[in-house]
């Protein structure tokens, strides 16, 4: 079963890379640009039938290792 | 006094804080990280370097491993603990100290020599520095941009929790004098108890006239009594 | 799978080449036998166009341990201690991928340093790329810049000097070469060659995968614009299983396991093998079933060309499998015994129980054609200018104009970039004429620097190519540091282009004329040929990396200014030769004319005394004179330190622009104390050296008599804007 | 208009990264684990009502700048 995890720094969080990334394209003539924020992009497959079961050790990986709870939320996704 | 210095599989500072570290009398170990166990130190150093390549966030992977479950055991029993760079990221990763190390401001890799201030001598990693004491280390990293939320950031100016800040070179602590964007120019933090330092400046790489100067040996200094 | 002329040619074959494959094996070659042979007969690994001309390089002196033929050069500097270093590009993958392109170019460099048992101390690259009007250009700057050091800084290992230039000629066609400096134990130096029947093979790293599947000869071949197609066989670099690897080789190296080991290189598993059975006139037999995939269904064909990255082969003694692999399993690395070596002479690969490739390893590389390409000689264009726009343009300005352009622009914004001091040996940083890496826990340290002058070769092949030994070797001795040899790396166009053949003979007599009066053997290198887009090709652009050696390291000597008040003195005549100086080229847009001459005689003879006086503390600060001239000399040794200089009319030469621009060579601006000059004086003048006093050494201002006046503060941002506002 | 983007590796190209963020886990005791990769991800505002003038232009802003399309691919999303 494969997911995908998406991880984004949360909203007060200075985004130093979503910030350049917005002057650069600014800077390249983009004026309809609001905004940009740079986040983390998971796909992750495990050897689980049950989805419930398999979300929830995503979860698990999720809070222990892939996401720094602290300054990043993140959101899980069947593929 | 016994030392431990901690290596990761990409730990690079390792062996150059060693050498700082026996310099100034220490005893010093090298721990490999698939450890389980710590040998009697007072002082343990997490050194710079990329710990595992920095690939997820730095520090991340290897606030995970074995042997940082017995540095966590030590700093609550008030064994001193130093992070260097690498070594500041993986303390914040496991959470012994606060905030967040983001990318650099400018995206890019900074290495150069920057002056920094003493601001609290009256702890065991600095005592050897005059207060307010102007001085100059080498910083080598991408991702040292100290955050943390407002209340926290109050309360570490409040209970003189930041040990370094970058400044120019008449010591004044300006914007201008800030390489990476960290929050009002910190480059080092203690914890409340002021066992655990972490700090992204690299004391190590001061220790030598012919290289540039000695103002890190003070740290190691201060450390060893 | 026919083998149809198609075929044949999309491996980059003549077909008379496949006719020589055919007599050798008395048979067709199967399709995984072909891809074997057009990787080992391309330009990369046959130097099938460069061979006879660089077996006349002088490759020996009293230092040299190893000249070219192994992995790197090995050079003896004293006690048990040895220096290994090597240079290579990575050009074309730089140019599709600037980042992953340089990563991985300094990866391979490094590995082929450790391979041969050095712990990797300095890393140093020459990069040039095209037009900064050109649009590519700040993208590939940006990405190579930070692939150099993302690689190097992570691995730990400092990225210490180098040099970046720009110009159109490589706007389709950038230069990335990267040098890794090493430190082994005189006793402990391993190499490639087989040795022993039956012994194993054992593949270490990474996994393979189908990365950069033909990058051998991709790297061999010009662009067109197809090669957008080439794009996916772009590798991507790990350098932190490059650590890893490094760190278990330098751990099995301890003690006598391995008979010979070799990275995985340019064409994989196929070059690596082949090169340790020739080398130990031997034959070797692989099971391919055993090599370590990323990927499902990979073939034996992908299997032999993959050039993935952070992969070695080794042949160990008998019974020490266990032992090695517990080190590399410490380590988290792929440890599999993969082979053996046999005395069939051959190659052998067997894949599902069948043999799927079978052949002789002479016919891969002993009977690689080799070729007498045709070549033309450049005459030495002659000098028949009068600038009258000399008038036009004002002193000041045309200095300005220099120093504030790309190539003169101060390189922090690089150099910031990479970690220039982990290993806390790093004496002298770049921004000096070379840096100084001190050998850990010792007195004695190497210098260490990169040079190359594309403009001085495109005019006169022959004197470019002795001139840019001569500027390598001015750069270390301006540390104080005695030279002891060089690596090369040589970038051309087509060598099937005669001009181009012709270039690259007369770069090389010229590199070897000044070889040999200097005694700076060359100990390795490697020849990039194929520079080029569409039929037009870079300009000659070889690079010479050099090392020498500081016996007892002193604080060493400085390259800016030290001292109000003390004496600045040039060294060596100026005849005020301007063509193809910067001046002509930044300024007036000129360029035409001769490159100035290196006289060697003058060049070894300023050198030695210039050593002399810095080992008899005589100099507070030196700066060799070359690209810019002396004003730009000048200029730097005050940007580098708060102290300007007041500088006097010359009497020599009466032309301004000739006296503080001319780019004669085997010059050198030294700043003295006055009460030292008369016993200066005295050595210089019973060596015939010549000399002249330009100035003082003043506080805040630069400035020229009349004619310029500038603070320092301005000067120095002047020169360190560009960067950062491009 | 809100999209986000996600940008993986393309298929045969290494990712160091995955590689050493699957083994952690895998040593951390997550044995269904069977493969992760890691990519990155984007969450671009902009100003423009049409969807499909805005999602040209954020396609337009990938190539140019936010997807090294040589060794990655990416896909867009309205949010
Ligand atoms: N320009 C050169 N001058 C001297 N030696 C060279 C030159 N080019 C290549 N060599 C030598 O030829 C050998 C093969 O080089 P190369 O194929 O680049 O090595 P690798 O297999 O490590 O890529 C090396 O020993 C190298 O030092
Ligand atoms: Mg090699």
């Amino acid at each position: 079963m494969k997911f995908s995890v998406t991880v984004t720094l949360k909203k007060d969080v200075l985004d130093p890379q979503g910030k350049v990334v917005e002057q650069t394209l600014k800077n390249m003539g983009t004026n309809s640009l609001i905004g940009i924020r740079q986040g983390k992009y998971f796909e992750v497959e495990i050897n689980e039938k049950d989805e419930t079961k398999a979300e929830k050790q995503i979860n698990e990986m999720c809070n222990k290792l892939l996401v720094n709870t602290i300054i990043e939320n993140f959101s899980i996704k069947r593929i | 006094m016994n030392s431990s210095v901690i290596v990761f599989p990409g730990s690079n500072c390792d062996r150059d804080i060693a050498v700082a570290l026996e310099k100034s009398k220490f005893k010093n170990k090298m721990v490999w990280h698939k450890e389980n166990e710590l040998p009697k130190s007072d002082l343990i150093v997490i050194p710079g370097g990329f710990s595992y390549g920095d690939y997820l966030r730095s520090g991340a992977i290897a606030a995970k491993s074995n042997i940082l479950k017995e540095v966590v055991k030590a700093s609550k029993k008030g064994c001193l603990i130093l992070g260097v760079c690498n070594g500041f990221q993986i303390l914040i990763e496991t959470g012994l100290l606060k905030g967040a190390l983001l990318r650099n401001q400018n995206l890019r890799f900074l290495s150069k020599d920057v002056y920094l201030k003493v601001l609290n001598n009256e702890n065991k990693f600095c005592n050897k520095y005059k207060s307010n004491e102007l001085i100059k280390l080498n910083i080598a990293h991408n991702e040292g941009n100290y955050f943390t939320d407002q209340k926290h950031l109050e309360s570490l100016e409040e209970k003189n929790l930041i040990a370094f800040k970058y400044c120019d070179k008449k010591g004044d602590i300006l914007n201008d004098s800030n390489p990476n964007g960290s929050l009002n120019n910190i480059a080092g933090i203690f914890n409340e108890e002021k066992n655990i330092l972490g700090m992204m400046p690299h004391p190590e790489r001061m220790i030598e006239d012919i290289l540039t100067n000695q103002d890190g040996m003070k740290l190691f200094n201060s450390l060893f009594n | 799978m026919k083998i149809t002329k198609e075929i044949i040619n999309k491996h980059g074959l003549k077909n008379d080449e496949f006719k020589k494959i055919k007599e050798l094996l008395n048979r067709e070659p199967n399709f995984l036998e072909l891809g074997i042979f057009s990787a080992m007969w391309n330009e990369h690994c046959s130097y099938k166009s460069s061979k006879i001309h660089l077996k006349t390089l002088p490759v020996k002196n009293k230092n040299v341990i190893q000249g070219p033929g192994e992995n790197a050069g090995v050079i003896d500097i004293g006690g048990n201690d040895a220096i290994i270093f090597k240079i290579e590009s990575h050009n074309h993958p730089s140019f599709i991928e600037p980042y992953q392109g340089a990563a991985t170019g300094v990866g391979g460099i490094l590995r082929d340093v450790f391979t041969m048992g050095a712990r990797p101390i300095a890393l140093l690259n020459s990069i040039h790329f095209g037009d900064v009007k050109n649009k590519k250009t700040k993208t590939l700057l940006n990405g190579v810049v930070s692939g150099i050091g993302g690689y190097g800084n992570c691995v730990g290992i400092p990225t210490v000097a180098g040099e970046t230039k720009f110009h159109k000629t490589y706007n389709e066609n950038i230069l990335v070469n990267a040098m890794a400096v090493g430190h082994a134990k005189k006793d402990k130096i391993f190499y490639s060659k087989a040795k022993g029947i039956n012994k194993s093979v054992v593949y270490v790293g990474s996994k393979t995968g189908r990365d950069g599947i033909h990058g051998a000869s991709m790297a061999s071949a010009e662009f067109d614009e197809n090669s957008e197609e080439k794009k996916p066989t772009v590798q991507v670099g790990d350098p932190f299983t490059e650590k890893l690897l490094m760190e278990a080789c330098l751990e099995l190296m301890k003690d006598n396991s391995i008979i010979s080991i070799q990275d995985m290189g340019a064409a994989g598993l196929t070059s690596s093998s082949v090169e340790m059975a020739f080398k130990g006139d031997l034959g070797l037999e692989l099971n391919l079933d055993k090599v370590p995939c990323r990927e499902e269904n990979m073939t034996p064909y992908e299997m032999m060309l993959s050039e993935s990255q952070e992969r070695m082969l080794i042949i160990l003694e008998d019974g020490k499998e266990d032992k090695a692999k517990k080190i590399f399993d410490k380590w988290d690395l792929d440890f599999v015994v993969i082979g053996k070596t046999t005395d069939t002479k051959n190659l052998i690969l067997k894949f599902h129980n069948e043999v799927v490739a079978n052949l002789p390893i002479a016919a891969l590389s002993s009977n690689a054609p080799q070729y007498e390409r045709k070549w033309k000689e450049k005459k030495l264009p002659i000098k028949n200018i009068k600038i009258k726009d000399f008038k036009k343009i004002k002193f000041d300005s045309a200095f300005f104009k220099v120093i504030s352009s790309p190539n003169f622009s101060n390189k922090k914004w690089i150099t910031e970039q990479y970690d220039q001091m982990v290993m806390c040996d790093t004496v002298q940083k770049s921004g000096a004429d070379s840096s100084i890496i001190r050998i850990h826990g010792k007195k004695k340290a190497i210098a260490v620097a990169v040079d190359s002058s594309a403009i001085y070769c495109k005019s006169h092949p022959f004197s470019g190519g002795k001139q840019i030994v001569c500027e390598n070797w001015r750069n270390l001795i301006s540390v104080g540091a005695m030279p002891i040899a060089i690596t090369n790396c040589l970038n051309f166009g087509n060598p099937e282009d005669p001009k181009i053949m012709g270039e690259f003979a007369e770069c090389i007599k010229g590199i070897k004329s000044a070889c040999e009066f200097l005694n700076y053997p060359v100990v390795s290198g490697n020849v990039s040929f194929y520079n080029g887009t569409n039929n037009k090709n870079i300009y000659p652009t070889p690079v010479i990396g050099g090392v020498g050696l500081i016996n007892e390291l002193k604080d060493p000597v400085k390259n800016n200014f030290q001292k109000e008040g003390s004496l600045i003195l040039s060294i060596g005549k100026n005849f005020g030769h301007l063509t193809q100086s910067a001046l002509f080229l930044e300024v007036f847009n000129y360029d035409d004319g001769p490159p100035p001459e290196a006289n060697l005689l003058n060049e070894r003879n300023n050198g030695e005394n210039i050593l002399k006086l810095i080992e008899n503390n005589f100099i507070n600060s030196i700066h060799d004179i070359s690209s810019g001239g002396l004003i730009v000399t000048l200029a730097e040794m005050s940007i580098n330190s708060s102290l300007g200089v007041k500088i006097k009319k010359p009497k020599s030469l009466s032309n301004l622009f000739e006296f503080f621009f001319s780019e004669d060579q085997g010059r050198y601006c030294i700043e003295i104390d006055k009460e030292k000059y008369d016993n200066v004086k005295k050595i210089l003048q019973e060596n015939n050296i010549f000399h002249e006093i330009i100035g003082v050494v003043q506080r805040d201002n630069f400035e020229l008599e009349k004619e310029l006046k500038i603070s320092i503060n301005d000067l120095y941002k002047i020169n360190n804007e560009w960067y950062y506002n491009y």
